[in-house]
């Protein structure tokens, strides 16, 4: 189980992004962090996977700890290694690996190489126009094959918390169905964690056990799916719906309701 | 507001011009002057040799401002610096000594002949790229130094040829001091330039080609004719700063534009930082007087132990490493950015964020 | 006769075919929707229009003018303009600088009058300074105006880069998926946006995104892609009642 | 036509030469798209180290190269540990740049320790020529043509099919997400960095038996650069070819066109075929070609 | 700025000498044995009083970079206000020339190019020991008096720069006028690794000699191709092509190679070598470790005292020029030819002697020869 307490993220010692973020990842369940843009979501995942320090950011306060180990010290290899692995947002595939060459990066820290082959099969079987793509230079990829592959690495990583970052991100109505439930599959037959960031609020509380909302730094609001569902603000700005149902983007209101908890 | 400290805090610009002036606090303005004015003064109080280290300082830095125009802000690296400060070098030399043309007519030649090879060498620029690219530059590195070493009826071949130094009227600029001023002049004239030029529509094209070529020809900008353009424009100065060299030293000969030298410069905008025009100018200082610096150290040290000479005279190029290096590792975006860390730094003092 | 035409355009990449034969119109001052799968050919479509990409076949005409063959920076000049699907922003400049480079084509500072930055230069900065505010406030972005645009957040990008796009003033803007990454609080902003730059400016506007709902709200007409084939062609209606679009692409809860 | 052959003869050989430094930049640039502006000094440590043993510790000459090798590959780790490691994430540019203070550290170091005579091997190669018909070459060319040979197949297999070398080409695509595979990025720089030193150590060793050894070997660095180019920076295959090619160029402008022209064009013509051949093949003959998708 | 008031020492009394060495860069082999020669004689020299003035060396690395040599000349000008410059490389010396006539410096380096000669080009520069083209000259003459049947055929190899052209011109006219035949020229690159083109386009025209203007490394690849290619063309090298450190590099590929000896070698016994043991011995180290590089620095540096011991002004460099030029058949006890400089000649000699490679040693065959 994943806890972050109370952490502050800083960018090149001067903006504070992150400001006393808090959150938990209850072991084996799927949890949705939502939030807009710039929210610090994307912040939030790296500070987890460690990512932070190669973008000159850095946890200058609070901590992250997985199964009561602080990890927030660690760098991102050791924390792959400990089986936190995270889907980065905008796919971010290897371009001149081809396919196959990236789901074998995927499983880099994998002890049992010989599972790796029947893994492959198995991500092929997820995503079957993977396969027909398997020999072509990922940069070639259309970017929704691109998030499938990403995804795919994640899947060879066997990782015991996985972190996604938009895996909607371009991706055909279909598709976004078919990925979150094999998110869900994922979930349930590996027993993956899964930390889901999203902005396709609906599919998103679909899948997750859990959500959080953060808006600027912080989280603002968290609570188990329904009691999100039933929220008039969320379901207004995260849902797209106003009491009666989805209004039609054609008459949008130029004047907008502020957010209660702003 | 998500980053308040970005702009200029503590001082408002009422309309666009002001915004957009290169110095837009009248503090940074102050500043500027002042120092402008230390720099023309300085020469009546030192020596004729620190004299004549600023003068080649100020020179380097023409021609690194040059580079960094090419590399720095348009993001195609070059390896042939070198040739072209000889292309500059040479265009003057033969001007004055054969033709007799005057050195106010030759120095500015030189500079568009070098821009025209500069040009033409940037041709391959049309398809290559990055290290690609550099090589097609290294070439004309190898090329240009065969041309002028073979070319012996004009060029004098390997033995160079002599230089004089640049007269106005009956004054001649022979002393250390009249040279400082003609190179500080000229210095000046390039900084503003180049300053203007990278907040105006050109240069801003230039930097949208190095950051995301695809992207900048779809808003509409002619890559190729741009790639080429900062080639001209940069060689230019690069050009100049050759043929003020030439008149300097009063000598061109091949061996004076060898690949080390191409390479120094392209150390200077690093470690001065690229894409920078103060950037270019204190690397220039920097790569400039390091050795130097280091020389006197090693004379002092061997002054203590004698029989040490060897290992300090080795010692000399591990710390000029060392100290390039150890920059980078501190500030790799160079000494410009380590400046402005440190104006940021009180700019925003007292709150950190 | 449409403002602009694909005509039988087949666009080849060694095996792969992103483009089969395709042909459909634009009518002047509409929003125009291509939708389908991923890997249907849209981007490539999108970039056959802006010219990275050259067609093996067919051709393209804008006003009736053939510019198949013209390279890009030429049919910016035409007056198309690009936001891309993969964020292609100039990462080290301000959202200002960024913004007054999709002017370079409206302005007409050369080399050296930039150099010297004499009085002309100085006043056209200015003059399209101004322009460039206006689409600043337009898509309420001001506090970012200084910002490099590297270190913004992935929505505040796409909306930049939105705007860098429409402060060409284009004819025709190419709009690549912008709600991409946007919640619905940010898609309605987005939207607006395009429907106001379509009222108040007339502009002509492509728009790819896997959104229905933004899509069938939005668009005049759509054209449905599959495996580089023009699958469906019409409006809204017709499109949501198309049973091969259906399948390919909407799945079942998105037709009515 | 023996002529014509033994100018062919020699380029190639000479060529293998330059394939093997080469390679050092190839394997450096496939691991972190940078180019080592030190390559030239490696070569000249390793070569110095391996001398030194034999010379002063009379340690037989295989033995030596051994232990020469494995000393290399440990500078190679040394180094990168505390020279380049704060570049990961950088910008490649400063990367280079370090290395260029790296070549003046390491030139440095060894003025230091080896002064500044030139040195020379003890006959290792027989100075015998080697007689094919018409045809002479000297046997340490064969060597290296060999060694070259080997090379190829050693490398081409490790970057194909091994988790490491995958991983080492993963990361000069993208470091982050390298990272975020959990490769170790440090580990894949360091790994790549020893190769690196181990191969322009072989390759200076040959040169030292064919030129002896003085500060001014490590200038090779440069003049291999094309090479690398022209077979494109990230192929191992690339660098052999480019190798043999700028070798036979080489010794044929020297064989036809020098005479024409009173000599000198042997250095130069490589280049202005290098920079046709690029006009056709912007990224070398068989380099990966940058993907722009929009 | 004139130079006079610069040059005149400032601490009375020591009149300072300016070195301007190449001891880390492309020429450092041969460079640092210099360097060291000239150091050497200026400390045995150290206590004495010459012509009132104490003397005193200072010289620094410049690691063979043309600008950095500039720096260090403007330094030794400027700063150290010396008097009077011991240099090196041809392309340095070249690119100071006019700076040293204008700041009137005397300035003696180890480059022996013929157009330092030329007095009104360079009023300042002294050679020596004999030019590149006088030792061309004076080979070209011993092939003349020692060939056998017919008219000797002759190559010229050389670098493409300024010191390995240097000669070339002078050498074809000479030829000319003597009734021998240059029959090919060949240009290997300095650092080449390998000569074989080269070689095989001279071997078709099958010269008797071959002159080189190299140094050791480039020198030491042709002898090899040479014998690898089975020439019978015998080898004569210029001076910085001959020396004990081509012979390890080139093996026994160099039995046989001809070289011209502008310096004795320390193993010859001359009356000059005496005092050169003394002092090297009195460092406590063997003069066999020393090499002739360090006599030919010695020489240099000796010269350049004799011109200060001449000088009715010894402060400035004017005065030490006329001291030079008072000179006139200078013995150095055999370490070197014989030097004389007049007001109108900076030549100091245009003879040399010849040294064959016998068993992995320079044997000199030849005593001091001009043409
Ligand atoms: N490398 C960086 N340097 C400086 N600031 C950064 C950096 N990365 C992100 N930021 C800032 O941190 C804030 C949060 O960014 P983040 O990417 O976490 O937002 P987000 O919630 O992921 O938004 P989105 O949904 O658009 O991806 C933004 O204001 C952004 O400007
Ligand atoms: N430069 C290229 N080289 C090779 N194949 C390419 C290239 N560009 C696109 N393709 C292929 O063409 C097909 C269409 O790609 P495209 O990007 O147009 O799809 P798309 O409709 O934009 O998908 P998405 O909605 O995921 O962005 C894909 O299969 C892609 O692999
Ligand atoms: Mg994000
Ligand atoms: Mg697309």
């Amino acid at each position: 189980m994943l806890t972050i307490n109370n952490v502050e993220v800083m960018y090149d010692k001067v903006i504070l992004v992150l400001k006393g973020m808090s959150m938990v990842v209850p072991k084996g369940k799927i949890v949705a962090l939502l939030g807009s843009n710039g929210a610090g979501k994307t912040t939030t995942l790296k500070a987890i996977s460690g990512l932070l320090k190669s973008e000159n950011g850095e946890v200058t306060d609070g901590f992250i700890e997985l199964y009561g180990e602080r990890i927030d010290v660690n760098d991102a290899e050791t924390i792959v290694k400990k089986g936190i692995f995270q889907c980065m947002e905008g796919r971010r595939v290897f371009k001149h690996l081809s396919v196959e060459d990236n789901l074998i990066a995927g499983a880099h820290t994998r002890k049992d190489r010989k599972n790796i082959k029947s893994d492959i099969q198995k991500v092929y079987h997820y995503f079957p126009k993977l396969e027909m793509l398997k020999h072509r230079q990922a940069g070639y990829l259309s970017g929704g094959e691109q998030q499938m592959l990403a995804i795919g690495r994640g899947i060879m990583a066997k990782p015991k918390v996985l972190l996604l970052d938009e895996p909607s991100l371009g991706l055909a109505p279909l598709l976004v169905k078919e990925i979150f439930s094999i998110i869900k599959k994922i979930n349930k037959e590996e027993g993956t964690t899964i930390l889901v960031v999203e902005q396709n609020a609906n599919v998103a509380l679909s899948i997750a056990d859990y959500g959080y909302i953060m808006e600027n730094g912080r989280i603002v609001m968290d609570g188990t799916v329904d009691r999100l569902l039933s929220n008039q603000d969320v379901r207004e700005f995260y849902l797209g719906m106003g009491d009666k149902g989805r209004k039609s983007y054609k008459d949008i209101k130029s004047y907008k309701r502020r957010k209660r908890w702003l | 507001m998500r980053n308040p400290f970005v702009m200029d805090c503590g001082e408002f610009h009422v309309n666009y011009k002001q915004d957009m002036a290169i110095w837009k606090i009248s503090r940074v303005r102050m500043r500027v002057f002042i120092l402008l004015a230390i720099f023309a003064v300085f020469p009546m109080f030192v020596s004729d040799y620190i004299i004549g280290l600023a003068t080649l300082c100020g020179i380097a830095a023409i021609g690194a401002i040059g580079l960094n125009i090419l590399t720095g802000f348009t993001g195609q690296i070059s390896i042939g610096v070198g040739a072209f400060l000889g292309v500059g070098g040479y265009t003057s030399a033969i001007l004055t000594a054969k033709v007799g043309l005057s050195f106010w007519i030759a120095m500015p030649t030189a500079g568009i002949v070098t821009a025209i090879v500069g040009g033409l060498f940037g041709l391959p620029s049309l398809r290559l790229k990055g290290l690609y690219l550099a090589i097609a530059t290294l070439a004309a590195q190898v090329i240009i130094l065969f041309v002028i070493s073979r070319w012996d009826a004009l060029t004098g071949g390997t033995a160079g040829m002599v230089l004089s130094r640049p007269e106005l009227g009956s004054f001649v600029f022979y002393s250390e001091r009249s040279y400082y001023y003609l190179m500080f002049v000229v210095l000046i004239i390039t900084a503003i330039f180049t300053l203007n030029l990278f907040r105006s529509r050109v240069g801003r094209a230039f930097i949208a080609v190095r950051d995301r070529d695809v992207a900048a020809e779809v808003m509409g900008i002619d890559l190729f004719k741009y790639k080429v353009l900062a080639f001209i424009v940069s060689s230019f100065f690069v050009g100049i700063a050759g043929a003020l060299l030439g008149h300097y030293t009063m000598v061109v000969s091949p061996e004076l534009y060898s690949i080390t030298v191409s390479i120094e410069y392209l150390a200077i905008i690093l470690v001065g930082g690229l894409g920078s025009v103060f950037g270019s100018i204190y690397g220039a200082v920097f790569i400039t007087l390091l050795p130097v610096v280091l020389r006197s150290g090693v004379e002092m040290l061997s002054g203590v132990f004698p029989d040490l000479s060897a290992v300090l005279i080795g010692m000399k190029e591990v710390v000029f490493g060392l100290v390039i290096i150890l920059f980078l590792i501190y500030e790799p975006q160079g000494l410009a950015k380590i400046w402005k860390n440190i104006k940021d730094y009180f700019k925003l003092w007292p709150f950190s964020y | 006769m449409g403002i602009l035409e694909i005509k039988d355009a087949t666009l080849r990449f060694g095996g792969v075919v992103a483009l089969d034969h395709v042909s459909y119109e634009v009518q002047e001052g509409e929003i125009f929707s291509l939708i389908g799968p991923n890997g249907a050919g849209k981007t490539s479509m999108l970039n056959c229009i802006s010219g990275l990409y050259k067609p093996s076949s067919g051709s393209i005409h804008f006003k009736g003018e053939d510019i198949t063959r013209y390279k890009p920076h030429k049919r910016a000049s035409l007056g198309i303009a690009r936001a891309f699907q993969n964020i292609e922003l100039f990462p080290h400049l301000s959202v200002l600088d960024n913004l007054m480079l999709g002017r370079h084509v409206r302005m007409k500072t050369g080399l050296l009058a930039g150099g010297f930055y004499w009085g002309k230069a100085q006043r056209e900065e200015i003059e399209h300074r101004k322009k460039v505010e206006q689409v600043i406030d337009f898509l309420e972005i001001e506090d970012i105006r200084n910002t490099p645009v590297g270190t913004l957040s992935y929505g505040l990008q796409k909306r930049v880069e939105t705007g860098r796009a429409l402060a060409l003033e284009p004819e025709i803007l190419l709009l690549d998926e912008p709600m991409a990454g946007m919640n619905s609080e940010e898609k309605e902003d987005m939207a607006r946006y395009i429907i106001d730059i379509h009222e108040e400016m007339q502009t002509t506007i492509i728009l790819i995104e896997h959104d229905m709902g933004v899509v069938m709200d939005l668009s005049d007409h759509i054209a449905v892609l599959d495996f580089g084939k023009l699958i469906g062609y019409g409006t809204p209606e017709e499109i949501q009642n198309n049973p091969k679009v259906i399948e390919a692409y909407l799945g079942e809860e998105n037709a009515v | 036509m023996t002529f014509l052959l033994q100018m062919i003869v020699t380029g190639i050989v000479v060529g293998s030469v330059y394939a093997l430094v080469a390679l050092g930049f190839v394997l450096i640039y496939k691991s972190s798209d940078a180019i080592n502006f030190a390559q030239g000094e490696f070569l000249l440590i390793g070569t110095y180290v391996c001398l030194t043993l034999i010379t002063a510790y009379n340690i037989p000459f295989v033995a030596a190269l051994l232990i020469a090798l494995m000393f290399s590959a440990v500078l190679g780790f040394v180094i990168e540990r505390i020279v380049l490691r704060p570049f990961i994430g950088e910008p490649v540019i400063s990367m280079i740049m370090a290395t260029i203070g790296l070549s003046s550290v390491l030139a440095g170091i060894v003025h230091i320790i080896w002064g500044h005579e030139t040195r020379v091997f003890p006959k290792i190669f027989s100075e015998k020529p080697v007689n094919l018909g018409e045809i002479v070459i000297a046997p340490v060319y064969l060597w290296s043509l060999l060694i070259v040979v080997v090379m190829l197949v050693i490398f081409t297999l490790f970057f194909k099919y091994s988790k490491l070398g995958i991983a080492m080409r993963a990361t000069a695509d993208d470091q982050q997400a390298a990272m975020s595979m959990g490769i170790s990025v440090k580990m894949i720089f360091a790994v790549a960095w020893a190769i690196a030193a181990i191969v322009s150590a072989v390759g200076g060793i040959l040169l030292g038996n064919i030129n002896g050894v003085n500060a001014s070997l490590s200038a090779i660095g440069l003049k291999v650069l094309p090479v690398a180019i022209l077979g494109g920076l990230d192929s191992i295959p690339g660098a052999i070819i480019g190798g043999l090619i700028i070798g036979i160029l080489e010794s044929l402008t020297g064989g036809y066109l020098d005479p024409l022209v009173g000599g000198g064009l042997k250095e130069v013509m490589p280049f202005v075929i290098l920079v046709f051949i690029l006009m056709f093949k912007p990224y070398g003959l068989f380099g990966k070609k940058e993907i722009e998708r929009v | 700025s004139g130079g006079s008031e610069e040059a005149s020492g400032d601490k009375k009394g020591t009149v300072k000498i300016g070195g301007i060495f190449d001891l880390t860069g492309g020429t450092g082999d041969v460079g640092t044995p210099y360097a060291e020669g000239e150091k050497a004689f200026f400390e045995s020299i150290a206590g004495e009083e010459i012509n009132g003035n104490k003397l005193e060396l200072i010289g620094d690395d410049y690691a063979y970079k043309i600008p950095e040599a500039q720096k260090l000349y403007q330094k030794l000008k400027s700063k150290d206000k010396v008097a009077a410059i011991l240099g090196w490389g041809t392309g340095d010396t070249e690119a100071l020339r006019q700076q040293v006539a204008a700041d009137k410096l005397p300035f003696i380096s180890a480059s022996y190019s013929e157009n330092l000669k030329n007095i009104d080009e360079s009023p300042y520069n002294f050679l020596a020991a004999a030019s590149y083209s006088d030792q061309a000259r004076s080979v070209l003459k011993w092939i003349k008096d020692n060939h056998t049947g017919g008219t000797p055929t002759v190559a010229l190899i050389y670098n493409d720069t300024a010191f390995g052209k240097s000669p070339i011109e002078d050498a074809k006219n000479f030829a000319k006028e003597n009734g021998i035949e240059i029959v090919d020229e060949q240009i290997v690159d300095l650092k080449t690794l390998d000569a074989t083109s080269q070689l095989l386009n001279m071997e078709k025209k099958n010269p008797d000699y071959a002159i080189i203007n190299q140094t050791w490394g480039a020198t030491a690849t042709i002898l090899k191709d040479a014998k690898k290619l089975g020439l019978d063309t015998q080898f004569i090298g210029l001076n910085w092509a001959a020396g004990e450190g081509l012979l390890p590099i080139a093996g026994d590929a160099a039995e046989g190679f001809i070289g011209v000896v502008t310096h004795a070698f320390p193993y010859e016994d001359l009356p000059g070598m005496e005092k050169v043991k003394k002092f090297v011995e009195s460092k406590g180290e063997k003069l066999e470790d020393k090499n002739q590089k360090f006599i030919q620095g010695w020489v240099s540096a000796k010269i350049m005292v004799e011109g200060l011991k001449l000088a009715e002004d010894p402060t400035t460099g004017e005065g030490i020029r006329a001291g030079l030029e008072k000179i006139s058949n200078l013995d150095l006890g055999g370490l070197a030819a014989p030097v004389t400089f007049t007001p109108d000649n900076h030549a100091g000699t245009n003879q040399i002697r010849l040294a064959e490679v016998k068993d992995g040693k320079f044997e000199v065959f030849t005593d001091y020869i001009g043409y």
